[in-house]
Order: structure tokens, then C-alpha cells, then sequence
């Protein structure tokens, strides 16, 4: 391809526009396997915790119409086991690394970004203050805009003036764009938006929430027109506020609509489940996608659907 | 090592329940042992079903005139299944193979029994010629809830040294459950490893008897997988560790076969408190 | 079916547990040649406003994975016209009908409620809150407490206390029992949930959304797992608070799932584009999963996930 | 009153860049007129297309050996009509049908032109056949992007008194558009009232010519609809009402044949300021 596919998260300079998304790809290994993971933009890392976490009982997902609903509950080896093992692999891989950041409270994020700061391989932190599947929802940082706040603020107090930070935000809010402003406001570098919409199935059988966890995060191509939506509205209240957008994305026409909607970079997180290189076949479709359509480069369709619209 | 092969089914034949498909694609059967299994993406394309199947495998071929080949034994049951069953011969369908990690043989010639209820004989024939291959002895015990979910019991029969099948409706063999064969097969052939394969009670009474005479067993679970690569957590168990650990640990790259004194069969579904990173009180 | 079917949403009494919902059957006439729509729960009808509409412009409809986009924007020919003709058909016709009512601000949910007060057809009357085509997002009253509560208490006020009332809920809030008390407790009888989610699909060609009206509401079996989380969270935080379930129901088993979870009768919508005579094959299908479950009567199904769970 | 059936596709046959399918079930052709259309049910039981995709009945034929029969002319696009033209014959198909408002017929005998654009040939003969019936004269017109997007020459050749083909690259008739032939073909034919199937720039074209010399037209619109039955609100477009007020109306139940004098043409896909109940300032 001759365009020019090169990004940006705020500082955070990417070489191509497509990464992993947290969960979805554990800390990348796996999937090299099936493509070299050092040629797309990035792996972002499954939310790590400071201790070892265990997760939900299981079963943990329950495949939907056009989607699946998961409860993980964040199951990892902890910050240092990770740092020692996950990171040190990717490290020596040469692969873009994100890493996701989970903590129980504002204090846990704060330590865990810490950890992170002097790190070589840590091309950038995704703040998970969204995920769904913790027991107290008191815990979804992203649903208040104070403990969203506090949660940024802390973890830029930890990292310093330079370290790419990336919120990522749930959709399950009344006003996403507050959100997101209070987040850039706090410190971070740009928003991934989005985490998974809460959702829940009943068991045919025992009548009773198929999930060990009851409820679970939605996410796949059922929630992709949720997804560009909230990348859209936060493109136009925030034009200079970097997306890093994803949500049911399969292929290149999928991720154009991000593009366009304003994202900067994207993640695949549940294709890569039904197709282990999709990371890799979705970056070459959406190139192909933009060259297509006559475009020299990524950036010039970034938030296009904004320009002079009609009505 | 897996592979992703836009692999070609060249047969697909009812036996019995089941259907008896092969698959033929470049490299789809390099390195594959008994007790691999494959995933196969299911429906067309934008297919609303997002996730893949995993199937045991069992046979592979290396490069015959149609290729590299790999044969699986589906059982129709949901969506997904039912739509593989019904693909034509030369429809073209996403395999990656081979997934998880093998049964593991005995390093030295031992009487081995193996035990599979319903499909989970899919593996077994291709484990007990590898076993025997080893200078290995092999009985053979096929459960099932009737005569048409027992599959492969002539190649079972042919190789084996003892061969016992069980039906919950005695439309076949003795009537019953396989752990009520199980005791007798043992002593007969002086069993040293148990080799299992089936639905999780099964392999829970498996481990069970073979603990309590002491000899290893080695269980294929089968837990529900989003991915079937790794990557996304949902197919763990509770698994306790060589340093006395609990851990939730997957199915798809730890397992499917699990030592089966190793899992924490009354807490499969749960996390057991004193697991790894267990919640805590007021925690997560 | 020998089962016993009737059910109710607080004194709304219900002869079977189907509903059409509403802009999903205009007002009934239409549904009729495909199947008897007295024999079944009853008909939502459009949300009906004060004067006559024109709604959004096209195109107002994209298709998405397992679901659509609409941005219709209350087309209707404003309350007296429907009076006049369509409730004097649906009257005429013997159907059990439920008018659903948007206003533009407080003072108009009154005056539409005041007109319906004393009509022998109207059995019951859905406060539409939750309508996501309106330019001003503003007036998407069930995203804040203050404004559901206003709506609901104008609405009772004219209606007198007789006249059951549901409120309509969104989905896209970040609290959604929090609205569902707050009408409750203003005078609704119930509440309808969920109205669909806000999305938005980009264009390939022209890389602008869509939809005439940008944003939309998606709805069909994508927002299923949603819709029955709503369900579920409400009817464990408020249980005497009845519930019309709907969100993505195409059969009998997915309309199962939403009296599981706490739903007294289920609203059916974007299946009756698909296949016209949903409503009624759908009321066939869930009394029969009923029956096959050894229950002899769909109220001992309302809410049965939430008993005695594990964990 | 239109009929849901589950029809059997019992003639599955390509032509040029169209497929002509047969569907046989009861009822189905009952009260067909030309301009009536169908409504088709796409995908696989729980396929991700939740909506009907809606086709011109191209004829309709009353209880033969097979049993009533309609038959559509469909143009794979989309996902839709791709999975719809790809269905074996002898496959079960949801459809109902008819659906809309035909094309109004002249009381009395008239010099009538039919002029279609693609696919929009489909309902053209069929009304052909019903105009000569009634004493009227038959002149057509097709237009195309190219050849293989002409459907069913030979029978409108057959069936016209004056008969003219249109092709954008010139493959077959004269390279152009319709409109460029139409005024010659009004002054031969003497017409006096025209009947339009097409793409929406075109029928506007047509429109606007039979307004010029003060003769009705018959448009036949395409709108994108959700339901194709009246209870969705998406196929709307801007109609001036006998009161000379301008309504958003539904194609599907109110149309598609509108009188082309009746249509806002330059305002399709806006909703003009003037419209029943359009937004205020600072309304919605
Ligand atoms: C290691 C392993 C080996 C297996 N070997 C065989 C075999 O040889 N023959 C055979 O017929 N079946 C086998 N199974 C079970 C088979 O994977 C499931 O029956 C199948 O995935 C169900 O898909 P479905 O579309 O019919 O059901 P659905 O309920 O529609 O499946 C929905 C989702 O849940 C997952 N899922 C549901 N049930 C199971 C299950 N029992 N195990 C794993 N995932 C599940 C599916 O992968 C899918 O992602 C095996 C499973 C595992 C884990
Ligand atoms: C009254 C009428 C008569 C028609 N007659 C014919 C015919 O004889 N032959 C033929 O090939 N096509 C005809 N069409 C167009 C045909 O309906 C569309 O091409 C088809 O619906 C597109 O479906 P898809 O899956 O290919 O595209 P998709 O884009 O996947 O369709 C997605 C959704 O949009 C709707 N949609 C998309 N495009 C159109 C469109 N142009 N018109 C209406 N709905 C649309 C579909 O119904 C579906 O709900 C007619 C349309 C109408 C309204
Ligand atoms: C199994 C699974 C596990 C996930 N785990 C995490 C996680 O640990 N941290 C996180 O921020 N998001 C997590 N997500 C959310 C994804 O990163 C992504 O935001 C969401 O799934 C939407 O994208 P998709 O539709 O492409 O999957 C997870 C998603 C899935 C399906
Ligand atoms: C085309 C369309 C129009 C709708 N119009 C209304 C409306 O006027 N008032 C309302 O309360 N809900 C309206 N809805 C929402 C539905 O009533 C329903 O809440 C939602 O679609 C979810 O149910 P479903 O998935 O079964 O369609 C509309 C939905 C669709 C698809
Ligand atoms: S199935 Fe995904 S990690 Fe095992
Ligand atoms: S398509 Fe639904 S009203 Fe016309």
C-alpha cells in the first residue's frame, strides 16, 4: 500500500492505525502466531491489577445476536508478574506495547501507573475505568465525573508530564462528552472509546442469568453503531481530544466509520475471537478502504463526517 | 504452533448422532497429537455468530492426494453446530488446528484404559494406536445415553485388548454408566493410566476411581470457549498447580487435558476461595 | 393452550401477554390483515404528539448487524386527528389500546394526557420520555430525574387516578432504576423498558451518517442483552414495580427471557417489520415455552431468575 | 389486503445482470395489479437482516398446476439481494404480497408511454398488457446503464406500438438517457399519460416532461423501507395532497405510483419548510 498510514494518540505516535483491543488479545503472544504482531499499530494489554485476580466463576460469555456478553472480572497475574513476564516477552518482541490499567480504587491506579512509569517498553497506559464486570458497579470510575477525575489525576500525578495516557470510557452513561471532558481536563492524552454495554441472558434451561457474574459486557458488531456514535459525539464537542475508537469492528469498511466518526487509531477486541488475524487482515482492508477512495493518507479521513454535513 | 487455513470439507457423512467431517488444507495437520482439537468458524459471511467451535480432532492426515487433512465428529446441538453439519462437501470453512495441548503418553510401555462418553470418543481410537504404537496395552470403555451416540466402536473394538460400551438405555452393551464398567476393567487389565474423554461428570467419577487406585488419569474437559487460542479468559477451571496452588487456568492452551487429580472438580463453575487472587471480602 | 396467559401492569389489565410496541404498528390497521389484533395483549400505538408532524428527513432507516437504526422523529398527524380516526378504528375494532403520548415540554404531556383522560377506548396510556429522535437532546426527558418526575406528575394530574400509566425508559442512562423510582414514585403504574439505544452508521460513499437525522435508535436482537439487563436491574431494585418488557424479542424464547427477568408482558417491535404477523406467532411461541416448562400460568414466570440464584 | 405466505422458489433463472425468480404459493397472486410490489423475508432463520427487501411484481399468475405464482425481478446489490439471488430452487421463501397502490389506469382508452429505467421494467409489461386491454395504445421506452441491465426487450418490443431503448455507454439503442428520447417519442405517440418505473433522477425527468405538455404521469418511487406495510414511517417523501397541502407520505401505502405532478421532487430526502407539521424554529 502507498499511503501514508501513520497516526497519532496525542503523543503517543503510532506507525500504523490498528491495535488490539484490552482483553482481547492477552498480552499479544498468542496471536503472533498467526500475524506478526510488530506490523500493526499496537497491542493493548488485558487490564492488569496490582495483585493476582482469579475472575468470575464461569460460564464467562454467552454468544448474542451479532455480539457476546463476557464476565472476565479482570482475571491476571498482577502488575509485577506481568511486568516480569508479559511485558519483558513483548519487550523483546519489539511490538508497540499499550498497557491497561485496572485498579480497585484511585490509590491502586495510581501505584500501578507507577510501576509503569520507566518502563522502555511502555509505549503508553490505557486507563480502564470502565469495565462492567466488577461486583460493586461503584467501581466503574466512568460512570462519575468526579471519580473519573480523581482516577486520571492520580495516575498522571504518577507517570509525569510525558507518558501517553488513553481513558477508556463506558458507553453505559447519560453524557459521554461530560465524561470525556473531565478525563482530558484531568490529565489524559485522548479517550478509547468504547468499553462494553452491560447486558444480560437468561438461561433457557434454569431460567436463571446464563453468567457466572449475571450480568456481563456486550460487545461485537451489535454495539458498532453505539460505538461510532459516542466516538462521534465526542469528536464534535471535542475536536482536538484524540479517540482511539472500537466496538464491533470486522473489517476495513467497519473501521473507516471510526475514522471518519473521528477516531485516530482503532481496536479490535471480539473479531479476533471468530478470526485470530484480524488485527492484521482489518489494517489491510482499511487501507485498502482509504486508498480506495482516493486519499493519500489515514489523516486526512479522520472525523471527515464532520465536514459541511448536510442538515 | 496453530494454523488458519481457509481449509475445504471434502466429506461430510452422518454417523450415527454425529457427523464424520473432513477438512483438507495446507499445514492442517502438522504436528497434531491425540487430544488436540481444532476451532472452526461457523456461519457465512457477517454471520451473527461471532464465535468459533472447537472440536477434538480426531484423525490427521499429512499431504495425501487431497491435501493434509484433519476429521472431526460433530454433534449437532445449537446454531452452530447444526449450520456446519448441514455445509455441503467443497464448501470452503476457517479451521485453526491444532489447538491446546495433547494427551501426554507414559514414557514406558503401560496398560493404558481409555473412557469416553458420547463424542468424546472422537479422539480415542487415534490415542489408543498411538498408545499402542508405544508398546502400550489398551482397553477400551465407550458410555453413551443410547446406541446412536456411540461412535467408532468397530475401530475401538479392533484395537482394543478389553472393550466394554454402556448405554443409559441399554439399547447397546451393559446398561448403565461407564464408572459402573470402570472398576472391573481396571482389574482385569490392571490398569496404570486412564485416558478420558467426555462430559464433565464423567470425567469427574474418571478421576475419582483412578485416585483412589492411585494411577494418573488424564482428562479432556470441555468448558466454553470464545476464542480457543488464549485470548480472551473464558474457558477457565480451577487447576491446582505443581506448587500446591489453586489457579483459574485455561482449558484452551492448558488444557483440554488436564491431570485429572489436578482439577478441582466440585468447584468447576466456581472460583474456590483459596484459588489465586480469589476475591477477598469486599473485594471484587 | 391450556396455560393461563392474562396478566397486568398494575391495574392495566392484560387478556395475553403480547404487545405490539410503539411506531412499530402505527395504529393497528395495517397489522390487522396478517392477523387478529384483538387476540392479543394490545396495541401500542405511535407516540402521538399535540399537533401533526412531519417528523425527520430520509433516509431515517440504515439496517446494522442483527438490528436497524431509525430516526423516524414522531411523525403523526398530532392527537385530535388520531382521536378522530385512529382511536375511533382501534375503539371500533374492540382492541385493548395503550396510546403512547410525547410532548415538547411538561405543560404538553399534560394537555395530550387531559384529551385521552375520559376515552372509553384508551386502556392505558406510555408517557413516551425516552424518544431519541429529537434534535435537542434536551428533550429526551428519562435521561434526568427532574425532568421524568415533572412529565409523569403533569401527565397523572390530568389523567386522574385511575388511568394507568407506563413510563417509557431509555437505556442510555447511567442509572436506570434511579429513573424508574423517580416515576414511580411521580404516579406511573409501571414502565416501559427499553426504548431503543442511541447509534449512528456512516455512509461508504459518503463517508457523512447516514441517517437524515445523524444519530438514530437502534433497536431488533442486537440490543436484546441490554434491554433484559434493564429488565433485570429494576425489577431486583423495585419488584413491585410492574414492567413491559421489550428490546430485541423475535420469538418466544427471547420473550421468555424478559418475563424471567421481571417483565409482565413484552412489547414487540422491529421483529413485526421482518415478519408481520410476529406479535401473534410470538404470543403462540411463549405460551408454549410456558407450558413446556410444567408452569400453568405465565405469572408464575415474572421474575423467576431472580429467585434463589446461585451466587 | 395483502397475504404472508411461506412461498416456494420453484424458478431461479439469471438474465443478463438480473435474476427472474418464480415463487408459487396460496393466495399469493390474489388481487395483483401492476404496480403492486412484494415483500421478501432475507437470510437464514436468526440472520443478521432483520429487514424485508421489497421487489415490483413482475407478473402474477392465478392458481396454475404449480399453484399461484409471482415472479420478481431482482438485481443483487446488498447483502440481501445477494443471499436472495443465491437460494436454490425448491427453497422456502417468507413473502408478502401485493403491497402499495398500483398504477391508476386510464378510464377510457389513451396513447399511453412507458418508460423504465433498469430493473424498473420489471411491472412494465404486465401493465402493458392491461393498457391494451382497455383499447389503450402502448409506446415504451427502456433505459439502462448498459446492456445487460436491459429487462425484457423482446416482450415490450412485442407488445409496443413505438418502441425506443436507451444505453449510458451505448452497448444497445441509442447512447443517452431516456429523457433524451422521450419528447420524440411523445410527438409520435401523441401521448397522453406516461407511466414511469426507475431510479429516482429519472422518474423526476419524467415528471417534469409530462408536466410540460400538461399530461400525467404515473412514477413508480423507490424509497428505502424498513417494512414495506405501513407501520414503520421510513419510506416517506414529500406529496402535495389534493388540498394542495404538502404531507410526508408513506411510498409504501400511499405509493410507490404517485402522480408525478404530486411529488416535491427537488425537496425527496428534505422535509420542505412548508410540510404539515414540519419543525418550527426552535421546534424539534
Ligand atoms: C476442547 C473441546 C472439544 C470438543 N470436541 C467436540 C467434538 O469432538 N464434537 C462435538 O460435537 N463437540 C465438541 N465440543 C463441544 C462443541 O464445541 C460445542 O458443542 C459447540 O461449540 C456448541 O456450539 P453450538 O453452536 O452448537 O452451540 P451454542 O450454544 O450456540 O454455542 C455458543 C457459543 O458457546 C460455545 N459453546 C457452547 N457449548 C460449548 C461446549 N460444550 N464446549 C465449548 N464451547 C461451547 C461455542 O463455542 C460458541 O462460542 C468440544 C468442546 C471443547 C471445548
Ligand atoms: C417499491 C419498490 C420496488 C422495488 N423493486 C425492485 C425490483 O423490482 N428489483 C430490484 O432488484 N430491486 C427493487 N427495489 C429495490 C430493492 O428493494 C433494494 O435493492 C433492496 O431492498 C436492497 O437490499 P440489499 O440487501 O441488497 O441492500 P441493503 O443496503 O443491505 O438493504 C438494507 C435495507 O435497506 C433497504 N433498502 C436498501 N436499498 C433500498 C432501495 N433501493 N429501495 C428500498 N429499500 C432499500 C432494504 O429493504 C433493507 O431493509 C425496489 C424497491 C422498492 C421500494
Ligand atoms: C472477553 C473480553 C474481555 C475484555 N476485557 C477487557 C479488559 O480487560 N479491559 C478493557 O478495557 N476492556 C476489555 N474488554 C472490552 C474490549 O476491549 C472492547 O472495548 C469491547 O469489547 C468492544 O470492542 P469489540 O466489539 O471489538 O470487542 C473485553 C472484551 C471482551 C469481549
Ligand atoms: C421505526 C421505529 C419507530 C419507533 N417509534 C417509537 C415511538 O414513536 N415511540 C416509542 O416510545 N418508541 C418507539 N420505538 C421504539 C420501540 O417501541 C421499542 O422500544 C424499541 O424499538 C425496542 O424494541 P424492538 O427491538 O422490539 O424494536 C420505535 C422503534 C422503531 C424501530
Ligand atoms: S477460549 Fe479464549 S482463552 Fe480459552
Ligand atoms: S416501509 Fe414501513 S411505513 Fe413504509
Amino acid at each position: 500500500m502507498t499511503i501514508v498510514i501513520s497516526t497519532s494518540l496525542g503523543n503517543l505516535k503510532l506507525a500504523a492505525p490498528v491495535l488490539t483491543a484490552s482483553g482481547c488479545a492477552a498480552a499479544g503472544k498468542e496471536l503472533d502466531q498467526f500475524f506478526d504482531i510488530t506490523k500493526i499499530g499496537g497491542i493493548v494489554t488485558k487490564s492488569i491489577m496490582l495483585e493476582a485476580r482469579s475472575g468470575r466463576p464461569t460460564p464467562r460469555m454467552a454468544e448474542t445476536p451479532s455480539g457476546m456478553l463476557n464476565s472476565i472480572g479482570l482475571q491476571g497475574p498482577g502488575i509485577d508478574s506481568f511486568i516480569e513476564k508479559d511485558l519483558a516477552w513483548l519487550a523483546n518482541r519489539g511490538a508497540t506495547t499499550v498497557v491497561s490499567i485496572a485498579g480497585n480504587n484511585v490509590e491502586e491506579f495510581g501505584r500501578l501507573a507507577g510501576k509503569l512509569r520507566d518502563h522502555p517498553a511502555v509505549a503508553g497506559i490505557e486507563i480502564n475505568i470502565s469495565c462492567p464486570n466488577v461486583a460493586n458497579r461503584g467501581l466503574v470510575f466512568a460512570c462519575n465525573v468526579g471519580s473519573a477525575t480523581d482516577v486520571v489525576t492520580s495516575v498522571r500525578r504518577n507517570v509525569g508530564p510525558e507518558m501517553p495516557l488513553l481513558a477508556k470510557l463506558s458507553p453505559d452513561v447519560t453524557d459521554i462528552v461530560e465524561i470525556a471532558r473531565a478525563v482530558r481536563d484531568a490529565g489524559a492524552n485522548g479517550v478509547s472509546v468504547i468499553n462494553t454495554v452491560l447486558g444480560m441472558v437468561i438461561d433457557q434451561k434454569t431460567l436463571k442469568p446464563v453468567l457466572g457474574g449475571r450480568t456481563g459486557g456486550l460487545s461485537g458488531p451489535a454495539i458498532r453503531p453505539v460505538a461510532v456514535r459516542c466516538v462521534y459525539q465526542i469528536h464534535a464537542a471535542l475536536p482536538d481530544l484524540p479517540i482511539l475508537g472500537m466496538g464491533g469492528i470486522r473489517n476495513g469498511k467497519d473501521a473507516l466509520e471510526f475514522i471518519a466518526a473521528g477516531a485516530s487509531a482503532i481496536s479490535v477486541g471480539t473479531a479476533t475471537f471468530g478470526d485470530p488475524s484480524a488485527p492484521m487482515r482489518i489494517q489491510n482492508e482499511l487501507t485498502a478502504e482509504i486508498e480506495s477512495r482516493g486519499f493519500e493518507s489515514l489523516k486526512e479521513v479522520i472525523g471527515i463526517a464532520h465536514e459541511k454535513e448536510s442538515n | 504452533m496453530a494454523v488458519q487455513v481457509k481449509a475445504r470439507l471434502i466429506s461430510n457423512k452422518k454417523v450415527g448422532s454425529y457427523h464424520h467431517l473432513i477438512f483438507a488444507g495446507d499445514g492442517i495437520a502438522a504436528g497434531v497429537r491425540p487430544g488436540h482439537f481444532a476451532a472452526v468458524a461457523v456461519g457465512e459471511e457477517n454471520s451473527p455468530m461471532v464465535l468459533r467451535r472447537a472440536f477434538s480432532i480426531h484423525k490427521a492426515t499429512e499431504m495425501t492426494s487431497r491435501g493434509s487433512t484433519i476429521e472431526l465428529i460433530v454433534s449437532p446441538h445449537g446454531p452452530g453446530t447444526q449450520w456446519l453439519v448441514n455445509q455441503q462437501e467443497g464448501s470452503t470453512i476457517d479451521v485453526v488446528a491444532p489447538l491446546g495441548k495433547p494427551f501426554a503418553l507414559p514414557k514406558t510401555p503401560a496398560n493404558c484404559l481409555l473412557v469416553a462418553g458420547g463424542y468424546g470418543s472422537a479422539p480415542m481410537v487415534y490415542l489408543a494406536q498411538e498408545l499402542l504404537a508405544r508398546g502400550c496395552s489398551v482397553d477400551i470403555v465407550f458410555g453413551a445415553g443410547t446406541e446412536s451416540k456411540l461412535f467408532d466402536v468397530l475401530e475401538a473394538k479392533r484395537l482394543a485388548r478389553y472393550f466394554e460400551i454402556t448405554t443409559d438405555d441399554g439399547s447397546a452393551g451393559t446398561q448403565g454408566r461407564v464408572s459402573d464398567v470402570i472398576p472391573k476393567m481396571m482389574a482385569k487389565g490392571q490398569t496404570e493410566a486412564i485416558y478420558a474423554c467426555g462430559p464433565m461428570p464423567m470425567l469427574q467419577s474418571v478421576a475419582e476411581l483412578a485416585a483412589k487406585s492411585n494411577i494418573v488419569s488424564q482428562c479432556a474437559v470441555e468448558e466454553s470457549m470464545a476464542c480457543g487460542i488464549g485470548v480472551c479468559m473464558t474457558c477457565v477451571l480451577p487447576v491446582i498447580g505443581d506448587d500446591g496452588i489453586t489457579r483459574m487456568v485455561r482449558s484452551c492452551t492448558d488444557g483440554p487435558i488436564f491431570r485429572g487429580d489436578t482439577i478441582r472438580w466440585d468447584e468447576v463453575g466456581t472460583v474456590p476461595d483459596d484459588c489465586l487472587g480469589a476475591p477477598k471480602v469486599g473485594g471484587h
